[in-house]
């Protein structure tokens, strides 16, 4: 009993083997009329649906019908005078067709084998330390980057009461003590992390400058983030 | 005489699925998530429970601590993880700067592509295009020499003029710039891809329906031929 | 005396470094980025090539199979990569539900197996091959990344090249295109009359496929259909 699956027809090629495969027909001396009522049969099915697919197979049912006609009449002879098979084209791309065809079980089966192994899930618990001075990197960062990353977190801080006035109570000492806190030796902090729950922009400038100040100490290294507007600062350790 | 949780881990065989599961999970997995998988496919009548798994994590540490392992499994966020032994960070982080530094970033790809297709072009037409700011994209672009200057437009302020170079081409793999996909053969590739799939999978189904009731007919002919061959 | 590679071979923290390099890189890492990365954190001087890292994978990898492990270290997509055992992919499958990607349709691998193959190849050839239009198909494996567009044929039109990636490779378990299995000549095909055979390969893959694949939604279809009879 065959159940026909429409999902396994990929196309003219496809359906034309399966004919052959299903009725035993011999690939080398196909029945022309036989397969072709076969295939305008389907084809009609397909028409009827009025679909767009339906273009590659009235291509081949026409080819079919050519190959048909040109049966009956004397043969067409080569440049040695040998009989041409009408069908010969025909054969070829049905013999690499199914060449591919093959290799296309070939290629499921090792979809399948590799489908039972998993790679490693979760990498986030690797520690990673922060790459020694990479000449490379740092020379992407230049004071201008850091205005301009400073710039944005200024303008994208979160929305409050900007307006009321108030005093803050902020100094640079503070920050740096602040900063240093965060970077604890061999750690590296993104320069939005750091300032993300400052309100004020007096903060932001002051925490700002303090990194400056600590740069300057040799205190502090700075070096480019993979969002490419952020960066990352570390501690150097001797501070 | 043997208490359950002796007999089950006697059974070698959750040892390594316990540490096949922490091994291949997204996220931390939790000693219940570990034991609901198991039952799930085993049966609910397998005798583990999350004291077992904690046990076994435990087990699998002395296990590669003996073996000097370079990675354990660690207790985070409620869950178990795998994770690399501090002293090989440096490696690691190197190994992922070597990466970041490889790729070029969403918004990186988005302004060469435009200066590809667009040069030779000028900061502000490549801004009204990506509609934001775009200096540290072109100096990132220009220091990895993948862009370049080439002179001056002849509008008023005479902005610079930035084109793609041989480096670009190279790191492309292509000869020149006519062999750049052209956005008509983009459009080709990419058009309709929804329509199509939708299409067929609606003439699929109605196929198969009409077919599947001419097989039966079919079916029934076929085997009367049979019955005559045989 | 000690030849350098017996020295090195001693130096156990090369053993250890190498194993957190694979363990921890997300991709598959090669040989020559293994002893970059080596070299480039402590010296170039460090006495460490190729060759050894992949004795050394070797030696890991009997050391996992001696303490019965779960996963080890395959070889995939020119590099290094650890993955669990097949064996245990019944428990993992229940894992990552999300994660498992649906497989590939009967289309894509025929598209994918007339690329592989033939690359780099154009549309139109792939179309001749095939004998259908193309571009869904050519559009959802780049989408996929399972292939990529490398450059031009200097035929008329100057069309598209395509080729497999790195992400192919991985995808089918395969560390380089020379492991792909050859495909048979066409002599061969001719010679072999009995189609029944193919046949019944192509129906025992669909079987397989079906129960792998069409569980979930038989399942509900036999409870309809058992509905339907009681």
């Amino acid at each position: 009993m065959y159940k026909i699956r429409l999902q396994q027809f990929e196309g003219p090629l496809d359906l034309l083997l399966f004919f052959i495969k299903r009725d035993e027909l011999d690939i080398y001396d196909i029945p022309i009329s036989y397969i072709t009522k076969e295939f305008i049969s389907y084809v009609a099915l397909i028409k009827q649906l009025d679909l767009e697919a339906a273009g590659d197979f009235i291509l081949m049912a026409s080819t079919l019908m050519q190959i048909k006609v040109r049966m009956l009449l004397p043969r067409e002879t080569d440049d040695k005078g040998e009989e041409i098979d009408p069908r010969a084209d025909l054969v070829k791309a049905l013999l690499e067709y199914k060449r591919y065809k093959e290799m296309t079980e070939e290629l499921a089966l090792m979809e399948s084998n590799q489908r039972k192994r998993q790679f490693r899930g979760y990498y986030d618990a690797d520690e990673k330390e922060a790459p020694p001075e990479f000449d490379a990197l740092l020379k992407n960062i230049t004071l201008f980057d850091l205005m301009k990353a400073f710039r944005k977190v200024l303008e994208e801080r979160p929305k409050g009461n900007v307006h009321q006035i108030r005093k803050i109570n902020v100094s640079i000492e503070q920050q740096i003590d602040f900063i240093s806190e965060k970077i604890e030796a061999g750690k590296s902090v993104k320069f939005f992390e750091l300032v993300k729950d400052m309100r004020e922009k007096i903060r932001i400038v002051v925490t700002f400058i303090a990194l400056l100040e600590m740069v300057k100490m040799g205190k502090l290294g700075l070096r480019e983030s993979i969002n490419f507007n952020d960066f990352e600062l570390y501690s150097l350790g001797n501070g | 005489m043997t208490s359950n949780f002796t007999a089950w881990e006697m059974d070698k065989i959750y040892f390594n699925i316990i540490e096949s599961l922490i091994f291949a999970a997204d996220e931390p997995i939790s000693a219940s998530e570990i034991t609901k998988a198991i039952k799930d496919i085993d049966g609910e009548d397998i005798d583990i429970n999350n004291k077992d798994v904690d046990d076994t994590v435990n087990q699998l540490n002395e296990r590669y601590k003996e073996s000097e392992s370079s990675y354990e499994i660690v207790r985070i966020a409620n869950g178990y993880s795998y994770a690399t032994k501090p002293e090989f960070s440096k490696y690691l982080g190197y190994l992922s700067t070597e990466k970041s530094k490889r790729r070029l970033s969403q918004a990186a790809l988005e302004t060469l592509a435009i200066i590809a297709y667009k040069q030779p072009i000028t900061k502000p037409e490549i801004e009204t295009l990506r509609g934001v700011n775009s200096d540290y994209m072109i100096n990132t672009l220009l220091e990895k020499n993948l862009i370049t200057i080439k002179g001056r437009a002849e509008t008023i302020g005479r902005p610079l003029l930035y084109s793609t170079t041989e480096e670009f081409l190279k790191y492309f793999g292509l000869n020149n710039l006519e062999d750049l996909p052209k956005p008509r053969e983009i459009e080709e590739i990419m058009k309709d891809a929804d329509f199509i799939e939708q299409r067929n999978r609606i003439m699929m189904n109605a196929l198969e329906e009409q077919l599947e009731n001419e097989v039966d007919i079919e079916d029934m002919e076929e085997e009367d031929d049979e019955n005559a061959v045989e």
